[in-house]
């Protein structure tokens, strides 16, 4: 349709699509979709986090993680927003996720068993995720590119501190090195799959780049993302826990062997560690809170009862 | 009789660390995610106090100790936060009432301590004054709210209250340490702190339909290092990696 | 490879270690004053099975570590319990029906055991396995009667073999350090063990009209150290006291 | 009256009351009055020391605590029984209890702060016990003279491992004394007071000791209790937070100072530390066990009714 030229021009010109400009359906569909996933995956990332809260090992430590936490509900809060813009709203997009209709990213249903795994979560996981994000700065969609862009600025800043963590840790005791490769060991694969299947099996990646939505692959993302953290792992003294790990000169990268994608559809699917654990707290946190929700309102509502009944 | 002025700030930073805590465990729980935003912004800021305090005790003390090694290595009967702000987040509304009571004696304190004859002690407390009028301000809005908004709301609300207020009798007490730093002019003389709680909280609860329970029960202690059976798992798990890994860095 | 024989005694201290922990904290809030003397005796003796079984784990290694040494000052990633016995008390519910699967598989276990080809397995097993037969006939009893109850009772108990069934297949799993001592006599082959476990659990709900879940969900890991998030808290919890005050006599 | 008289006699001569003999009213609301709040004591007893079963230092004293903890419920369960040969059931007594008309011993509404608590618990707490329980072994009524007769054994058991943890404590290190010290200040006074207000203002005193009830009086039990911790707190080298305290060579006993009967009338007004924490604690217990004890009741139901059909 000519509908349909018009903005696939718009957005092959660069130009951003705005929430009162035509749109396919599938277009509005995908980014509801991806919008909403990674709204979800910022407030369920609150949780593994959250776990170390209150066993921080230092005050100084202990205060970055607020910080970083409260960042990650920030965002969970600029990202329903962006969606809103589609017409559809948070609460709406929560009952989905709490009825298992929605996902959020696989990797925070692995669970957080040390302090070492905050700092890998800063580290690797915030480090792939910015490697995704950065691209999405320059998402088609107006506002979903303007969230990302605030959004990046603090994920790099929680990646520093992670790895400042385990740059701590690596340098400490013997114990503590060690703390630092288990959660390495632990943390690597499932970081490598944050980027999603391969290319070859990514149902949605080829449409989603043509509208802009995506600016690269999942494979490249991956690689670029072992290109950049092998050499800090090196710098750390942490090994890689993958036998396959090797330079690869010709393509100036490194090769690697395959992430366990069973594993990574077996957790998709709800099976992983922490699956049932989040939405539970999730859910657990919703249902407790209706009383507090529906109080403000009741309130709201008789303020302005009393106002209207005033003038 | 410990040191007045050490004793002082230990007072003052483990009620931040302890009431930190208690906040800090809401992450990721709270009824909306504004709350979640707000709780972790409110815990972030009491560490800082946290830090603050502490470190000027531990400076005060003189034995070297930092603001890590007196919030990590002390152990319950040396901890000196009232007893209020150990209690357990039993529900949303706990956490709620316990954070207002806490800042409706916590800004009047303030208030006073920005005019202490000690230098150190106006330099902080003008820091964490700012703060403080900002919990309060949402602290009194949401306390308000939800006692004058659905039946259930106010029922949780009033009985977080009716729970909590004897512990108030920890946070307006005072001793002879007090009396002491109240002469020398380093701290406020309690009366009129204690008439500033009483005015904030007898209006946001008439505002909130909310009763001060008249049992005349009064639970006091923790300023003096006795606890509640809370506070002994509290620290357990606070302190359980330096606890464990002794003397590293972290 | 660990020592085989030195894992096998720890995953079989730190199961009933753990659950000991996870039954004391029921004490004196059990829904009956029986329920409470059985919790605690159940408690009393699975630290005593710790001790038997800690104390020749640490024998075994031979570094001079007492069973207290291994209860209290390994970390998190050493222990090996099973995922199942750290699982919270969300209820009674819950705390029984951990119980009984447990013992569910721990009595078929210990069967096997009895007839290792190591002496001091089998005395251990021969002593530890009276106690058990009286719990699972506690536990089992308690589970058909709670099942095959009121409609509430029932909902609860399949609420909690929903929730708790996946933590089985740490129960019943086995690796190359298994094979090893399998291969050895030390341990019983895994197959007859997993059938009587299948027998009893099959009849018991039969009986209880309860169903065993088919999600296909499991949960592993445990027994190489993998553990639940609640792991961190028991620890922190039980090993406050020697981790604060290292090196004392208690 | 002649049965009154021939009841009194039958005391006098040492004869036990049993439960089908005559019994003035009287005789029979005081002994369910205090078999009760005994029994109840042995149960909220569990709580303060249950409160460190988890955390208590080794093996072994966590498999003694279990025990102790244990006999404590045990002892709630003789004493309901010998209660219950009065014609009161254990259900009605807990339900007074919970609705707060029963009492339980006030020294149980102390919090414990310290492992050095558990061991302040056994030595003086069941010391002070004992030596009440020790004279109503002989009391007039057979079924609780029995029960006490059974409990007596297992509590001076309780008392020497007590001793025992205190014993190690102030063998150990100066942190360990310390925590001793500190557990002898917070509980010498609450166990001094768990005999009960001086023989002067106590009401029931007079009576019991005719009714064979009780055979001594409150303040000769504090005495000979006194008189027997105090060389047992300087062997252990702990100070006794008396100051008054001296030894009389005259009364061949120690003079000591009177206890804050304020605070002792006020704890038992339900405004001691834990009155609260404890109550509910036994409610919540009660309440959110109700379930559990249908269920059962139904199923024993159900049995029953197949057996009969059956039949």
């Amino acid at each position: 349709t000519p509908e349909e030229q018009a903005f696939q021009k718009r957005i092959d010109d660069g130009i951003k699509i705005e929430p009162k400009d035509w749109m396919p359906e599938g277009y509005r569909k995908t980014l509801v979709r991806q919008i909403g996933q990674h709204a979800h995956s910022e407030v369920v990332g609150q949780l593994p986090e959250g776990n170390w809260i209150t066993r921080a090992p230092t005050l100084e430590r202990k205060a970055i993680l607020l910080a970083k936490v409260q960042d990650e509900a920030g965002h969970g809060l600029y990202l329903y927003c962006a969606a809103e813009t589609l017409g559809v709203s948070r609460d709406e997009m929560t009952e989905q996720l709490l009825a298992g209709k929605s996902k959020y990213s696989s990797i925070f249903n692995y669970p957080t068993l040390s302090w070492a795994d905050i700092g890998a979560i800063g580290w690797l996981v915030d480090g792939a995720a910015i490697m995704n994000q950065v691209q999405l700065q320059r998402c088609s969609y107006g506002p979903y590119s303007r969230a990302m862009i605030r959004i990046c600025k603090e994920e790099s800043f929680h990646q520093r501190q992670g790895f400042d963590i385990l740059r701590v840790l690596c340098q400490g005791s013997d114990e503590q090195k060690e703390m630092a490769q288990d959660a390495m060991n632990r943390w690597w694969w499932p970081s490598l799959m944050m980027f999603g299947p391969s290319d070859k099996d990514s149902v949605h990646t080829a449409q989603s780049m043509r509208w802009g939505i995506k600016q690269a692959t999942n494979d490249d993302l991956r690689q670029k993302f072992v290109d950049q953290t092998v050499p800090q792992a090196d710098w750390l003294g942490l090994k890689v826990p993958d036998p396959e790990l090797k330079w690869n000169e010709d393509k100036g990268g490194y090769d690697f062997g395959e992430p366990d994608w069973n594993e990574f559809f077996n957790v998709v699917k709800g099976n992983g560690p922490c699956n049932k654990e989040r939405l539970e707290a999730r859910r657990k946190a919703w249902d407790d809170g209706a009383w507090f929700r529906d109080g403000l309102m009741a309130h709201a509502e008789k303020k302005r009862a009393a106002k209207v009944a005033a003038e | 009789m410990m040191d007045p002025f050490v004793t002082f700030c230990l007072r003052m930073g483990d009620n931040a660390l302890i009431l930190a805590q208690r906040t800090g465990e809401w992450c990721g729980h709270a009824p909306a995610l504004e709350e979640d935003i707000a709780f972790a912004n409110m815990g972030l800021d009491l560490i800082g106090q946290t830090q603050l305090w502490l470190k000027l005790g531990g400076e005060a003390e003189g034995k070297g100790r930092s603001a890590d090694d007196l919030a990590f290595l002390r152990t319950e009967r040396q901890f000196t936060n009232c007893q209020l702000v150990e209690q357990p987040n039993v529900d949303f509304a706990h956490a709620l009432m316990r954070q207002y009571l806490f800042d409706a004696w916590h800004l009047p304190m303030l208030d006073g301590l920005t005019q202490s004859s000690d230098e150190r002690v106006r330099a902080v407390s003008a820091k964490v004054i700012k703060e403080v009028r900002y919990h309060i301000d949402r602290s009194r809005d949401l306390v308000i709210g939800l006692g004058d908004g659905t039946d259930e709301s106010r029922a949780r609300m009033q009985g977080a209250l009716d729970e909590l207020w004897p512990f108030t009798a920890d946070l307006l007490a005072s001793d002879e340490i007090d009396d002491d730093l109240t002469a020398r002019g380093v701290i406020p003389d309690p009366a009129p702190v204690i008439e500033a709680f009483n005015a904030e909280t007898a209006a946001t609860f008439a505002a909130a339909t909310l009763t001060v329970p008249h049992t005349g029960l009064t639970r006091t202690g923790g300023r003096n290092g006795i606890h509640t059976e809370h506070m002994g798992f509290i620290l357990a798990e606070m302190q359980y990696l330096q606890r464990t890994y002794p003397g590293v860095s972290w």
